[in-house]
């Protein structure tokens, strides 16, 4: 089956589908989180971790491994029940999210949680860890390909863009950095809080390739993560927060608000329903 | 206009020679950083900004923020040859006890409107003083000069969006690009790849000149006057260590390289405010 | 006294060397630096060993985020650059990428406290070492000369976590031989002379002048101990309170703010564990200015004679508290 | 109890404020539903400037601003207000005499659940050691909205932290508006033993305190809501009395109101003296009420450590009289 396969990306939305539900149900638990950004980002999540990364669940410290780093630390979420659905730790602990003991933490945390690469939550700090790994992966001549998902809110931070000249004076193509362009930041609308736009130019200025795509489409998805460049890659993956869910999406309280039983229910079969 | 720009040039002359003999003075400072931008402040401060030197913290006046304040001597020269402070007050640069310190100081120096010297916060500086001017429905400019090499720092990019976001038509940047940071070259360091593209991109009204041609200086900033509702970029080609032959394009002249270098610069530079008698004072050759 | 002959030299020039030495013997060295190599002196790793050298630009924020990425993949990296940069302008990057993972980054910076003199204000570090030391799992050290930094490089290298290590612009004196390179422990401080009356507990630069005090003092019949607290953190907390314990009063004598750096740390210790009377030598919460870096100490209270007269101080409240 | 959100309360004051004083101006970093700015947002529209999640810039900005004559209000969360933008706070705020005021809110745990990245226990302590900053932590919705004013009256550089929950109320407006920066307030003046506290953590010193009093044990209770300048005089009237000091904060035990009491009685009267908070170390995730649990900041972990440590000094004291 090769990726781009229609048997694979069939597969893909069934991991999708239910990993939205697990996002749900968790936060719902943990009565916590952030929805909307988690949401967002859940297709790209699904077919890095089931499609694309070279990973190893058994060894989740493999040297060789791929790496991925959830910049928005915030959307974690959606990295957990990926990392729980692929075997890195039972899914037994996605009941316990932010709880003290759990393994969980409110924000991404290697010390704890198997499969992490790294730590974050701040937002901002992770395409820089990114580059470090990336440097460090043509220094020890490994193969592996590291993967910084960002939020567009956090590119107003001035560390973003130290990153990115960063990224493209070392050439860096074994990097791929995402912005999961759901157009929503906590404020407001990215429009309105900073201007984001023309954002391709502006990569495309700091020396980056860029690739622009509908990041809810499967095929999309994997044929940009797919495709080879000379430098460092980007990929603007056009989102909605709180997707899949019809009353979540693009609605910016749901960036950090938990549903409550009823809501929770409606959601699970809106996502039930969906085919 | 010709008249205006005889008077910038001879001011330029005068600070290359005060800024190199500050520097040998003291035996430590900037002097590369210092002289690419003094065709800049020679032109703002002699020329295009409403300033008032007997009171320094007149409410109307037009503000200036050196980024790049390790460029501190030339801005110093500028302030005293315009009356701010006596002239012998540039024999103790960087002295306990002097009024002038390493780097620009707002408490320590009339006429400097702003504290820097840690690279990539002038321009967020810049961007609070015009908004404040919009606030009060006041009509001042505020210039800022940055270095090349502080385009590195992500500041500066979080103030490039902000400055866009709010239309800062008042705000008048100059990229002072020597092409030369404190390690190498700007491809050397850190790439930046085409840096009037990336303020284009970023939201900004970009002018691209030479920054030693005091007549292209003075009409960008006239362009920049005529054009609202952005923040300007004037990106200004420069070299390194200008007017003293031995420091320009020499990477190593960020700092001190030799003493007495330093010295033989002088006496050349000396005779260039010569030729300006009719608007300079020879005697403050000190 | 062979040691004290040899020329002063600044301690930046100990980590440049240092830094070679172990990239020579150890390919995981990386450095990460910020465009100030020739001041740092990190410039003689980028000649050596270029491949393992990464000038990320004046960006001090994202050097500790890309090193934090280098530590991830097993390599160690130093990042290099100036005190007040590393703390401040990066100091959440520090807390989150390096300090909360527990990444295996070594930050090692010149022109610490007052020794860039007459750059300004702006370029004294003279805050960072009780920001660094304010965040849980960051060790901070300060060496007060050119083998000692060698010593510390070395064993922040065998060291696995996060380490703050702190230099000088400006020339100090040799207090230790080679030897020491050795014996050094991180968080172990040295005893470098004992004395009954009074305890001088100093760090990095001020070690020289505590030295040159206690010499002072003895001419006037005041026995002073002095103890060299090259590690801020974790501090050697059994030496203090045996000094104190020992000699019932304490100066601390450090070229940083008094707030939250040595003094503080001393001051912690003894208010919990043995209070006797003390002084706090450093710059008074206040910022300094431009000038050379001797007058600078004399101007704001860090000479040889303001540790004197505080020793002499608190050795009389002693006396009268008894 | 009564109860009230301090970061509403702050909302409310910078309203009250910006009527007052047009001078008041407010930066914000994506936050201003969370931080309560918004109300402030609503009221003076021109006055209110939205950055982007883009703190350095926004403390810089604010300097330029206070240099043109405005009294800027930063607001952001504490983590990124104090140590995302600490050279920018030295360089462009303290070194230039900005007059900024800088508000961190959800200073210490209470950011609970979201975990270490976004609780907040070294701001405190990285503000203070910058020259000339002024650093503040009310401990309850009345006493800051004293401090806003308070701060907003002084011409200088400011830290304050604030809270996000529902605390307790603990002063009048009459009794908060007599608060100065640079002073503490006695809420309970004992004998035994002397508990001081910021933030959250005096009401819980309240409580300790009558835990203690069941006990026999005679407790003050001190208001240390300004770190920097402190009450020395307080600290050292406390120190002479009871003999006997425990600090307790929602902070790292290093670098800010332990720390700030140790040096003051180590070189001014040197006491017994215990320091309460976090033992250096980060947090995690957890519910804000687990947190304060599992680091021993609770009432009665409070008076358990006061008692134990009363009971060394008493035996201590007792070695010293026998010799």
């Amino acid at each position: 089956m090769t990726a781009v396969d229609p048997a694979n990306v069939d597969r893909l939305r069934t991991i999708a589908r239910e990993l939205r539900k697990r996002v749900l149900r968790m936060i719902h638990a943990a009565k916590s989180g952030h929805p909307g950004g988690s949401l967002s980002a859940a297709d790209v999540v699904t077919v890095l971790y089931f499609s694309v990364m070279r990973i190893d669940p058994e060894d989740p410290d493999w040297a060789e491994r791929d790496r991925f780093i959830l910049s928005k630390g915030h959307a974690c979420p959606a990295l957990y029940c990926a990392l729980a659905m692929r075997g890195y730790f039972g899914l037994e602990h996605l009941k316990h999210l932010r709880e003290i003991g759990g393994i969980l933490q409110g924000h991404p945390d290697m010390r704890k949680t198997p499969g992490i690469d790294y730590t974050s939550g701040s937002l901002g700090q992770g395409l820089s860890v990114g580059v470090g790994m990336a440097m460090a992966g043509r220094l020890t001549k490994r193969e592996y390909r590291v993967f910084v998902l960002l939020g567009d809110g956090e590119l107003d931070e001035g560390q973003i863009w130290e990153a990115a000249m960063c990224a493209s004076k070392y050439r860096l193509r074994n990097l791929t950095a995402i912005i999961d362009y759901n157009h929503l930041q906590l404020d407001g609308g990215t429009e309105e809080i900073m201007p984001l736009e023309p954002l391709a130019a502006k990569w495309n200025a700091f020396g980056w390739e860029v690739i622009e795509i509908d990041g809810h489409e499967m095929l999309q998805i994997l044929e940009a993560l797919q495709r080879e460049t000379n430098g460092p890659k980007l990929i603007v993956a056009q989102t909605i927060k709180g997707k899949g869910v019809s009353y979540m999406e693009n609605v910016c309280d749901w960036h950090g608000r938990a549903p409550n039983d009823e809501e929770l229910t409606l959601a699970l079969t809106e996502l039930g329903a969906q085919v | 206009m010709e008249q205006g720009i005889r008077r910038t040039i001879a001011y330029a002359a005068q600070m290359r020679y005060d800024v190199v003999r500050m520097i040998e003075n003291v035996k430590s400072g900037h002097p590369g950083g210092s002289l690419s931008c003094v065709d800049i402040l020679a032109c703002l401060y002699f020329d295009v900004m409403r300033i008032c030197p007997d009171e320094p913290d007149w409410p109307g006046r037009d503000r200036f923020v050196l980024s790049k304040g390790h460029a501190a001597p030339a801005l110093y020269a500028a302030l005293a040859r315009r009356g701010y402070f006596p002239a012998t007050e540039l024999g103790k640069l960087r002295q306990i006890g002097g009024i002038l310190e390493g780097h620009p100081d707002h408490n320590h120096t009339p006429g400097v409107d702003a504290t820097t010297g840690c690279l990539g916060e002038g321009l967020s500086i810049g961007i609070g003083m015009a908004l404040a001017a919009r606030l009060d429905h006041a009509d001042y400019y505020v210039y800022v000069v940055l270095g090349d090499g502080e385009t590195n720092e992500g500041q500066i990019w979080e103030a490039a969006q902000v400055g866009a976001h709010y239309g800062l038509g008042h705000l008048v940047v100059f990229l002072d690009l020597n092409n030369l940071q404190f390690d190498g070259t700007l491809d050397e360091v850190l790439r930046p790849w085409d840096l009037s593209a990336k303020w284009k991109t970023f939201g900004w009204d970009v002018q691209d000149i030479d920054g030693h041609d005091h007549r292209q200086i003075l009409r960008a900033v006239s362009k920049a006057k005529n054009r609202k509702n952005r923040p300007h970029m004037v990106i200004c080609q420069t070299t390194k260590g200008k007017g003293a032959p031995v420091m320009e394009n020499q990477c190593a002249w960020h700092s001190i390289v030799n003493l007495q270098q330093m010295n033989d610069c002088l006496p050349k530079l000396a005779q260039e405010i010569r030729r300006y008698e009719d608007i300079l004072n020879a005697a403050d050759v000190w | 006294m062979k040691v004290a002959n040899r020329a002063p030299i600044a301690t930046r020039d100990g980590f440049g060397q240092a830094l070679c030495e172990i990239g020579a013997t150890d390919e995981r060295i990386v450095c990460v630096e910020a465009d100030i190599s020739k001041s740092t002196r990190s410039c003689l790793f980028a000649q050596h060993f270029p491949s393992r050298f990464f000038n990320v630009g004046v960006a001090e924020q994202n050097a500790i985020g890309v090193a934090a990425g280098i530590a991830s993949c097993g390599l160690i990296p130093f990042v290099s650059t100036y005190a007040v940069f590393a703390s401040m302008r990066a100091c959440e990057q520090v807390r989150t990428t390096v300090a909360y993972p527990r990444a295996n980054v070594k930050i090692c910076v010149s022109h610490g406290g007052l020794t860039p003199g007459n750059d300004g204000v702006t370029h004294q570090g003279t805050e960072d070492m009780g920001l660094m030391r304010t965040i849980p799992n960051m060790v901070v050290i300060m060496p007060c000369d050119f083998t000692q930094m060698r010593a510390a490089v070395f064993a922040a290298a065998k060291y696995d976590g996060p380490v703050y290590i702190r230099g000088t612009r400006d020339a100090m004196p040799h207090l230790y031989d080679e030897e020491i390179t050795d014996r050094y422990t991180i968080g172990r401080a040295i005893r470098l002379k004992d004395g009954g009356d009074v305890a001088i507990v100093a760090i990095g630069d001020m070690v020289s002048h505590a030295l040159r005090a206690a010499r002072e003092l003895a001419g006037s019949g005041l026995e002073a101990m002095v103890i060299d607290m090259h590690t801020l953190k974790p501090l050697d907390e059994n030496i203090v309170v045996q000094a104190a314990l020992q000699t019932g009063a304490v100066v601390t004598v450090e070229d940083h703010n008094i707030l939250n750096g040595l003094g503080s740390a001393v001051a912690e210790v003894l208010a919990e564990r043995a209070p006797v009377p003390m002084r706090r030598i450093g710059l008074r919460d206040t910022f300094a200015e431009s000038g050379p870096y001797p007058a600078l100490l004399a101007k704001y209270g860090l000479a040889v004679a303001d540790i004197v007269d505080a020793a002499r101080a608190v050795v009389g409240r002693k006396e009268r508290s008894k | 109890m009564k109860t009230y959100s301090m970061r509403r309360m702050y909302g409310e004051a910078l309203v009250e404020l910006g009527a007052s004083n047009r001078r008041v101006v407010i930066l914000e970093a994506d936050l201003a539903d969370a931080t309560k700015t918004c109300f402030f947002r609503k009221h003076f529209p021109e006055r209110f400037f939205e950055v982007g999640i883009a703190e350095q810039n926004m403390v810089s900005m604010a300097a330029g601003l206070s240099l043109c004559g405005k009294i800027p209000f930063v607001t952001g969360l504490a983590v990124f207000v104090s140590l995302r933008v600490c050279e920018q706070v030295r360089t462009s705020v303290a070194l230039t005499r900005a007059n900024v005021k800088i508000v961190g809110a959800y200073g210490g745990l209470c950011t609970a659940e979201n975990g270490p990245t976004h609780q907040c226990i070294a701001d405190l302590g990285v503000m203070r050691p910058i020259p000339r900053m002024t650093v503040i932590a009310p401990a309850d919705a009345v006493s800051c909205r004293a401090m806003v004013f308070a701060a907003a009256r002084y011409d200088g550089p400011v830290y304050m932290r604030i809270l996000r929950d529902n605390e307790p109320v603990l002063y009048s407006t009459q009794t908060a508006s007599r608060f100065e920066i640079g002073k503490g307030h006695r809420l309970v003046e004992g004998t035994d033993v002397t508990l001081m506290a910021h933030g959250l953590m005096v009401s819980t010193c309240l409580d300790a305190a009558e835990l203690l009093s069941e006990q026999g044990i005679s407790a003050s209770v001190v208001d240390m809501y300004s770190l920097k300048p402190i009450d020395v005089e307080l600290i050292l009237e406390e120190a002479r009395r009871t003999g006997a000091i425990v600090t307790v904060e929602e902070h790292n035990v290093i670098g800010a109101l332990g720390s700030a009491v140790a040096e003051v009685l180590a070189q001014e009267y040197p006491t017994a003296l215990l320091c309460l908070g976090l033992k250096d170390e980060f947090g995690v995730s957890g519910s804000h009420s687990d947190l304060l649990e599992e680091f021993c900041l609770t009432s009665h972990h409070i008076a358990d450590a006061a008692e134990s440590m009363l009971i060394q000094v008493k035996n201590e004291r007792g070695h010293t009289e026998i010799a």
